[in-house]
């Protein structure tokens, strides 16, 4: 086709005019190949100017256009809304930023110019191999399904049910509320949990638009944001096929598993409790040791497995805090004692929960490497003193309170979903700041514990944040809009080494087994280039940024 | 709009992380979003940091991002020098007065050239660089600073100090964009729900005056070092005292007005260890100790960055207290040896890391909406209802209005008020 | 560690011809991949054998290393359908074939890879001219220059057969992985000799190899330093592109350097030579060289193909076995060593952020 | 009676003149042709732009480093001189680009051809270590007997199409004791004319030439019949490919062979399940990679009927196998059947086209 490259160069009033030869540039530019127009304005991103560059691209039937003006991260938008407007497919113009990276930083004012015109030659150069790009638009399933039925995972239902949109929790265990309903009361006001798990499970089953699947696991997961179709395995039953646009993990933590409490006495030693038994304890109303007897003096062990993981889990030290309170409650004149090497009490009343504890007579108790050993015939803490000395004292009982840790398969899962697990073997978040429960698959949100250990409210919020995630994004009856600067693999030049598939991070990529070629999902895919740049044959290019582009661009940048 | 028409805006008070990450989600839904900040640009606190622990990632590349959506997003109308003065009706109806103080600089016409600053004749310290740098009565906050328009500060600009006849800004400006006919605006809006996120602020002296700061040069606040080590602050990146000197040790004191508060903001720990990676990029010589209470580290990735901090050199000192004093030139800091005695450290910069508080505003607001608020005058959160919802319907709270949060915690509850906002009533 | 006992009297090669032969009756392979002499007798080819019979005039070492035995697998057990093949690499193809495996492009699955201990192969240039034999481990140096300072003259496949320290007329046959020990068992063999002779010599000879190739990339370190260094090495290419057709890493269909995406209109060549003074043709000589460096070196194993294929005589083998020995040790990756240890290109590690970040 | 123009001191030295008056009158804004690049002797084409340059031109330089005509494509594919460029050339050279730029890879825009009776060139081994040296001195000399030099490949020795077609310029090598340029077009004479110099009128040396064209002819048939003889048949291509390394540099550096992605290496010729079924069941053996003959056959389809016998081939083949020999004599064959011959007239229409090239446009931007 025969280009008619349209060349604007904008004066930004004295700041790219007072620095920049501008007739030069428009001499240089007529003399481009495929330029049929070079023109000046006062200023095009001003209303004036808009208008003047949409005369323009209608009046010359221009089919190209460059703007030399500002930096695209301003102005981009701007102009290609006029030439979207103006009916020129948007991706068809192309900025020089000759303010910021000329008129603005260069003093001479005939180097500046000369630099302007390499960016504008780049320009131009680059434009006339643009191709015009469009964003798909697909229909989707506003439908929820929710893996795990915990406190984030009810939470999520609860705001996600309504009249267009059908949510469905599919629960491991044979029934909703995870790991709170363990503990008799969660800690702050010292409510019951289980009240609260049962009043939000009533609202649950109450809701005609929340369907729960208990005893089910997810066995495979296709498609995309919008799109996805989920096996669940069921006890005695086909597995059952379920489409939904969005999916959100609420897969919650485990404790750390018993044989890694075995260096830290417990099995070893008798009397030595994990906080679980001992809610459970608890909850049965008897606090006891094994021979029978309420325990006089009992120990509780802080950051149990924290070294190993790496990581501070966050709300042990309340929780522990919280078990200390039972005690004095329950056991009254029983000697608390709680080992801590830090407190970790964030948060606006936690510390005020600490004072008060510890006005209940519980001691507290600075201490590096605490473990249970036996003494005696007794159990005994066995740690270092803050000073730095080796010390050890006895007790009855001793509990640990060991860090929260992600659930054994939360890898097959993850795999299944194509969602990344980092470092710590918790669900990775898209972004550990700005994006906390998006994952790297877009449609995939991570709520709670399964992203890291955390307390109860904090899991509802994520819970929250993942339903208003979803609520506006995957709106009933509005289509999906893709990114149109998608990458493209040529299956006539791709040699299936999938190594594309392997860097793309956002699992937009498949291999195509029979053809033993590695296909884009352009649903999927964000134009990140990873996969363009990794491909060695060149199999793989993201558009409006094709090795052609860029090359010409380049090209005449060092001409 | 039209009477008897269901209200579908939403009022979101407050652009930093929080505001515009409730107000783009709202936008993408759908609704139209009043954004009210009451300063000139949007960002909120992270634009005062250049970078964010634990990645050490850039703020600025971070965040620009999000303020250049919220700029460019029709759905959302940005209110800058605005405040809410008045709130009647419930939820699903709320009648808000907002008031838009003039700027007396017209946005659609200026370009952010900075000539008209240039040429101003007022000098004046900046407050968003802590006083470290100057500004003019007509300016941004700093470089980089979005929307990238200046506005007039009345209370510095000589029209409106003395009276005088100055136009030289408006002469500098070759848009016209100054502009000395505007008006200080109020309007009324009409929204179904309300979102505060009005943020915090650093404990400021008087409070920090136990710590020397304001009476010894070498203490600084963990706001004025950000703005050192920012690469558009007024050092442009400079680590240096405050008599031009580079700090050869260093100490950064945790915990600064916790026991005053009686609460742990939970975030000082990750960015006083942050101080020690400026540190060690700027000045790899010098030597750094974090004098610490309890590490609170509780994040998935934190502890891990605590390591790294202390392979590179960081040096971590437990104790429960500190007092600090100066003499020429150098600080000392004093500490409990453990044995009944005292230590003594003595370096050339002490950078506090104070506690969180609510920012100045957010009891007004409240008071217009009569939300309750704490002893620390954060605003309570309603028990047990959806998440981030305030006891008043309607009314929501996000970020560190509602008491200390990091970024990650901040975006989250946006994310769940917009969750609440856009199921309300159903 | 143990092997079996192989008796070498009529030499290695017919040694390990009957042990492919043995498997293809006992039906532990359905075909072999060898060497086999061409029929003008003036060459070898790898030629996929499914009876016995065929195998008279192969090779286990032949002389000459004429195509890389990765690429004969490349070519062909896409498509083998779960058939069982016995494969006789060199140490260097079968780590070749390795690294091909990761970059999906073989199969070895279904493949059972024999290697020999290699004392190297001579050039193709020479062979073609007039004929010759082995290399010998020691004595007159016929070997390839790449060869001479190989340090991976052993191991590299599931079973090997080991000379090194063993008597004349005797070979051990040493499994190093599963498929090794699957092999012997089907064919009734029993590890039970101590390989402890072998494993001694091998690592003496690769003590002194290793001097010697750090020796020798020093000195061509020196030589190409700097791009004019590099320009007058690459000097006599002639941008026929062989070393990279016959290279077993460079596995794509078409070269980035070949594709539509560096042409330009003929005055941009004109400018260049303008800036320039003179510009040399074809353009992007060494460019190519450079690109083709930072695709493969990662995985390069330092098999002297494309030396041997240059008809400009660039010690191109040399070359990039010296820049692969650097980049394979700033990622301290070994090609070819393990197949489950990924391409490093292709995985990223979280720290290695931190490590640009400190 | 044709114009020509008379150099002085010898070829190399009088061209280089020529060449350094042709660009710094501006007369041609680059000139493309054989250039020293050091010392050791290595020679390469390339495009000169500053007359200072021309010192290390090596005008007609007894090699063929590469292709010209498919440097000239590389240069003109996609978009030809926008300014006048000169390119030395040999006449298979040229021949070869005219078959390309019937196939739109080359443009003869802007293009000032200067070629020569070309006496051929020596194997690309031969200069490798130390460049070609005292040969060069003995090559001149035979070329202005009207001789054909010692050790020139056969291909070379052999070529009866020495006398360039459609070239602005041809320079006598041969014969031409003192050197000649034959100004072909006008084009030529304008360039040439407003240099200085002395234009005489002169056919060249017609006898000289028609006693090479015999010399060449006789040898020509002698190496045919020689090959056929050994190589005829299929069982002799099987023996003469059987030492192939499947390294395809035969393609690549032949410059009819200009696809992007050569059929042979496509997906097309990759080896499938029934196909390997089929060999290993039929024969109970399969040579891998699979192809090699097939590859060598199919090419010498596809490019017979352009194939100008420039040697290239040979030159490069690692396996020292007479590809140039075998392809040139079924070239010459096939041409014969279709009285064509490539190369000679751009305006003349290729014979039969047996490759497409559609099966790119999908990389096309």
């Amino acid at each position: 086709m025969d280009k008619q490259i349209g060349v604007f160069v904008c004066e930004c009033g004295p700041n790219i005019a007072g620095n920049v030869e501008i007739d030069m540039l428009l001499e240089a530019a007529a003399s481009m190949k495929g330029v049929a127009l070079a023109e000046r304005h006062k200023l095009l991103c001003s209303p004036d100017g808009q208008k003047f560059l949409a005369e323009k691209i209608a009046e010359h039937g221009l089919t190209r256009v460059v703007v030399a003006a500002c930096s695209p991260k301003q102005h981009g938008p701007t102009f290609m809304g006029v030439c979207e407007r103006a009916g020129l497919n948007p991706y068809l113009m192309q900025m020089a930023n000759i303010r910021e990276q000329c008129a603005w930083i260069i003093e001479d004012k005939e180097e500046a110019t000369r630099k302007a015109l390499r960016h504008l030659r780049a320009a131009t150069a680059r434009v006339a191999h643009h191709a015009p790009l469009e964003k798909l638009e697909i229909e989707c399933n506003p439908d929820v399904l929710i893996i795990g039925g915990g406190v984030a995972g009810m939470q999520a239902a609860l705001l996600l049910a309504s009249g267009d949109r059908e949510v469905y929790i599919i629960e491991r265990s044979d029934s909703l509320g995870g790991a709170a309903v363990q503990f008799e009361k969660v800690f702050l006001a010292m409510r019951s949990a289980a009240e609260m798990i049962a009043e939000r499970a009533a609202r649950i089953k109450a809701n005609p638009h929340i369907h729960v699947l208990t005893g089910c696991e997810p066995q495979e997961v296709v498609g995309f944001f919008g799109n996805f179709i989920i096996t669940v395995g069921r006890p005695e039953a086909e597995p059952q096929q379920i489409r939904a646009g969005a999916v959100v993990v609420a897969t919650g933590f485990e404790l750390l598993a018993p044989e890694a409490l075995a260096p830290y006495g417990y099995g070893e030693v008798e009397d030595v409790l994990t906080s679980l038994e001992f809610e459970r304890m608890n909850a049965s109303g008897k606090i006891v040791l094994k021979n029978g007897q309420a325990p006089k003096s009992v120990a509780i062990l802080h950051c149990i497995g924290r070294e190993e993981r790496r990581y501070c889990s966050a709300v042990c030290c309340l929780y522990s805090m919280k078990l200390a309170r039972y005690l004095k409650d329950k056991v009254p004149g029983a000697a608390v004692t709680e080992f801590y090497s830090d407190l970790c009490i964030p948060g606006r009343w936690q510390q005020g929960f600490y004072r008060q504890t510890a006005e209940a007579g519980v001691e507290f108790v600075r201490a590096s490497g605490a473990r249970a050993i036996e003494e005696g015939g007794r159990p005994a803490v066995k740690y270092v003193e803050e000073a730095g000395k080796e010390n050890s004292r006895t007790f009855d009982m001793v509990i640990l309170s060991p860090a929260m840790v992600a659930p054994h398969d939360a890898g097959q899962v993850a795999q299944m979903l194509g969602v990344e697990i980092g470092q710590s073997g918790f669900y990775a978040e898209e972004h550990p700041k700005l994006a906390p429960v998006s994952t790297s698959l877009e449609g995939v949100y991570v709520a709670g514990c399964a992203q890291g250990p955390k307390g109860i409210s904090e899991s509802a919020v994520q819970a929250g944040a993942a339903a208003g995630k979803i609520l506006s994004s995957l709106v009933p009856g509005r289509k999906l809009e893709t990114e149109a600067k998608t990458s493209v693999i040529s299956a006539l030049l791709c040699q299936g080494c999938q190594t594309c598939l392997k860097v793309c991070v956002y699992s937009a990529i498949r291999y195509d087994e029979a053809k033993d070629v590695c296909v884009v999902n352009e649903v999927l895919c964000k134009g990140c280039g990873n996969c363009a740049a990794a491909c060695p044959s060149g199999a793989a290019r993201v558009k409006h940024f094709t090795p052609r582009q860029i090359g010409r661009e380049v090209a005449e940048i060092l001409r | 709009m039209i009477a008897g028409e269901k209200a579908t805006d939403v009022l979101v008070v407050g652009a930093g992380i929080a505001g515009m990450e409730a107000s783009l989600l709202l936008a993408e839904a759908g609704r139209r979003v009043h954004l009210v900040e009451k300063t000139s640009a949007i960002g909120g606190m992270v634009t005062k940091c250049e970078e964010v622990f634990a990645n050490m990632e850039c703020a600025t590349c971070m965040v620009s991002p999000k303020q250049q959506a919220i700029l460019q997003n029709d759905r959302i109308e940005l209110v800058t020098l605005g405040e809410v003065v008045g709130v009647a009706g419930s939820a699903g109806d709320f009648t808000v007065r907002v008031k838009q103080r003039a700027g007396y600089v017209d946005p659609v016409s200026c370009i952010g050239c900075a000539q008209c600053f240039e040429a101003c004749p007022v000098k004046i310290p900046n407050e968003f660089e802590e006083r470290l740098g100057q500004r003019a009565a007509i300016s941004v906050p700093c470089a980089g600073a979005l929307p990238n328009v200046p506005y007039v500060d009345t209370e510095h600009c000589l029209r409106f100090t003395k009276g005088e006849e100055c136009t030289v800004c408006q002469e500098a400006c070759v848009f016209g964009a100054v502009d000395f006919s505007q008006k200080d605006e109020e309007k009324e809006l009409h929204v179904a729900a309300i979102l505060m996120a009005t943020g915090f602020e650093l404990l400021k002296a008087p409070e920090l005056e136990r710590y020397g700061y304001g009476k010894i040069p070498g203490v600084h606040t963990a706001h004025e070092f950000e703005r050192l080590f920012a690469s558009n602050g007024p050092t442009t990146g400079e680590l240096v005292l405050r008599d031009g000197r580079a700090p050869e040790t260093a100490a950064v004191v945790h915990c600064v007005g916790r026991d005053e508060k009686d609460y742990c903001s939970g975030v000082c720990c990750m960015y006083s260890l942050k101080f020690a990676h400026y540190f060690k990029k700027k000045l790899p010589e010098a030597r750094v100790v974090q004098l610490y209470r309890d590490l609170c580290v509780p994040g998935k990735s934190y502890q891990r960055f605590c390591e790294r901090t202390q392979e590179h050199g960081g040096e971590l000192l437990r104790t429960p207290e500190v007092e600090i004093s100066g003499q020429n030139g150098k600080v000392s800091v004093s500490y409990p040896d453990g044995g009944g005695g005292r230590q003594n450290l003595d370096v050339d910069m002490v950078v506090l890391s104070p506690a969180m508080v609510p920012s100045a505003g957010t009891a007004e607001v409240a008071e217009l909406l009569d939300l309750p608020r704490d002893e620390a005058g954060f605003l309570v959160e309603a028990e047990a209802a959806a998440p981030a919802s305030s006891p008043k319907p309607g009314v929501y709270v996000a970020g560190c209005a509602g008491g200390p949060v990091d970024i990650q915690g901040a975006v989250a509850q946006a994310e769940a008020a917009v969750a609440g906002i856009l199921t309300q009533g159903d | 560690m143990k092997g079996a006992r192989m008796a070498t009297a009529e030499g290695l090669d017919r040694a390990v011809v009957d042990l492919a032969s043995r498997a293809l009756k006992a039906g532990a392979a359905d075909c072999v991949l060898m060497p086999v002499e061409v029929p003008a007798g003036d060459s070898f080819a790898y030629v996929l054998v499914r009876d016995a019979g065929l195998l008279e005039r192969a090779r286990a070492l032949p002389p000459v290393m004429p195509v890389q035995g990765a690429r004969a697998l490349a070519s062909f057990t896409g498509t083998m359908a779960g058939k069982k093949t016995l494969a006789v690499l060199r140490p260097c193809e079968a780590r070749a074939a390795v690294e091909l495996a990761k970059l999906e492009q073989v199969k070895l699955d279904s493949v059972t890879v024999v290697t020999c201990d290699c004392p190297g192969a001579v050039p193709l240039a020479a062979y073609l001219a007039d004929g010759g034999e082995l290399p010998a481990w020691t004595g007159e140096p016929t070997a390839r220059p790449i060869c001479r300072t190989c340090d991976h003259f052993t191991g590299g496949g599931d079973l090997h057969a080991a000379t090194l320290g063993q008597a004349e007329g005797s070979a051990l046959l040493v499994p190093l992985r599963e498929k090794g020990s699957a092999l012997l068992e089907a064919l009734g063999l029993v590890a039970d000799a101590d390989a402890l002779a072998w494993e001694q010599e091998a690592a003496k000879l690769t003590a002194t190899r290793r001097e010697a190739r750090s020796k020798a990339h020093e000195e061509l370190a020196a030589e190409v330093a700097g791009l004019s260094g590099l320009a007058q090495f690459f000097g006599n290419c002639i941008g026929c592109h062989n070393c990279r057709s016959v290279c077993p890493v460079c596995y794509c269909r078409q070269c980035y350097i070949d594709g539509d995406s560096w042409e330009a209109p003929a005055a941009e060549y004109l400018g260049r030579a303008q800036n320039a003074g003179s510009l040399r043709l074809l353009p992007d000589t060494v460019l190519f060289h450079i690109g083709r460096l930072a695709h493969m070196s990662l995985s390069c194993v330092s098999c002297g193909t494309c030396e041997d294929a240059c008809p400009a005589d660039i010690r191109v083998a040399q070359l990039f076995g010296m820049v692969a020995a650097r980049t394979q040790r700033l990622f301290d990756y070994e090609p070819g060593s393990d197949a489950e240890c990924a391409v490093p290109l292709a995985t990223f590690k979280e720290d290695e952020l931190h490590e640009v970040e400190a | 009676m044709a114009k020509v123009l008379k150099v002085e001191g010898g070829v190399e030295e009088g061209l280089r003149k020529l060449l350094f008056d042709l660009l710094d009158s501006g007369q041609v804004k680059g000139v493309l042709a054989l250039r020293r690049l050091d010392e050791k002797g290595a020679a390469a084409y390339s495009l000169a732009a500053d007359p200072a340059t021309v010192k290390d031109i090596l005008p007609f330089h007894p090699l063929m480093p590469a292709q010209g005509g498919r440097v000239l494509s590389r240069l003109t594919g996609t978009e030809g001189f926008a300014e006048p460029v000169a390119a030395l050339v040999r006449p298979c050279e040229l021949r070869a680009f005219v078959e390309l730029v019937k196939r739109t890879q080359g443009s003869l825009e802007n293009l000032l051809v200067i070629s020569c009776t070309c006496p051929g060139v020596y194997p690309l081994s031969a200069s490798l270590d130390g460049g070609l040296g005292p040969k060069l001195e003995t090559y001149w000399a035979a070329a202005a007997e009207n001789e054909v030099p010692d050790g020139l490949r056969p291909a070379c020795t052999a070529c009866t199409e020495f006398v360039p077609y459609g070239a602005d310029m041809t320079v006598s090598l041969i014969g031409g004791r003192d050197t000649e340029v034959v100004l072909n077009t006008s084009k030529a004479v304008e360039a040439v004319g407003k240099l200085s110099g002395e234009i005489a009128e002169s056919n060249g040396d017609v006898k000289a030439i028609e006693a090479m064209r015999a010399e060449r002819g006789a040898n020509r048939k002698k190496l045919f019949e020689e090959d056929s003889a050994v190589h005829g048949g299929l069982d002799g291509l099987v023996k003469l490919f059987g030492r192939c390394i499947g390294c395809r540099g035969c393609r690549e550096v032949c410059p009819i062979c200009y696809c992007d992605l050569c059929e042979f290496v496509s997906r097309r010729s990759d080896l499938t399940p029934e196909g390997l079924q089929a060999d290993l069941s039929g024969r109970g053996a399969l040579r891998l990679p699979p192809g090699t003959l097939t590859y060598h056959l199919g090419r010498l389809a596809h490019m017979a009927v352009s194939c100008v016998a420039c040697g290239q081939c040979t030159d490069v083949c690692p396996a020292d196998i007479p590809v140039s020999t075998v392809f040139s004599r079924a070239g010459a064959s096939v041409q014969g059947m279709f009285e064509y011959l490539p190369g000679r007239d751009v305006d003349e229409p290729l014979p039969l086209t047996t490759f497409r090239t559609e099966e790119l446009a999908e990389v096309e931007d």
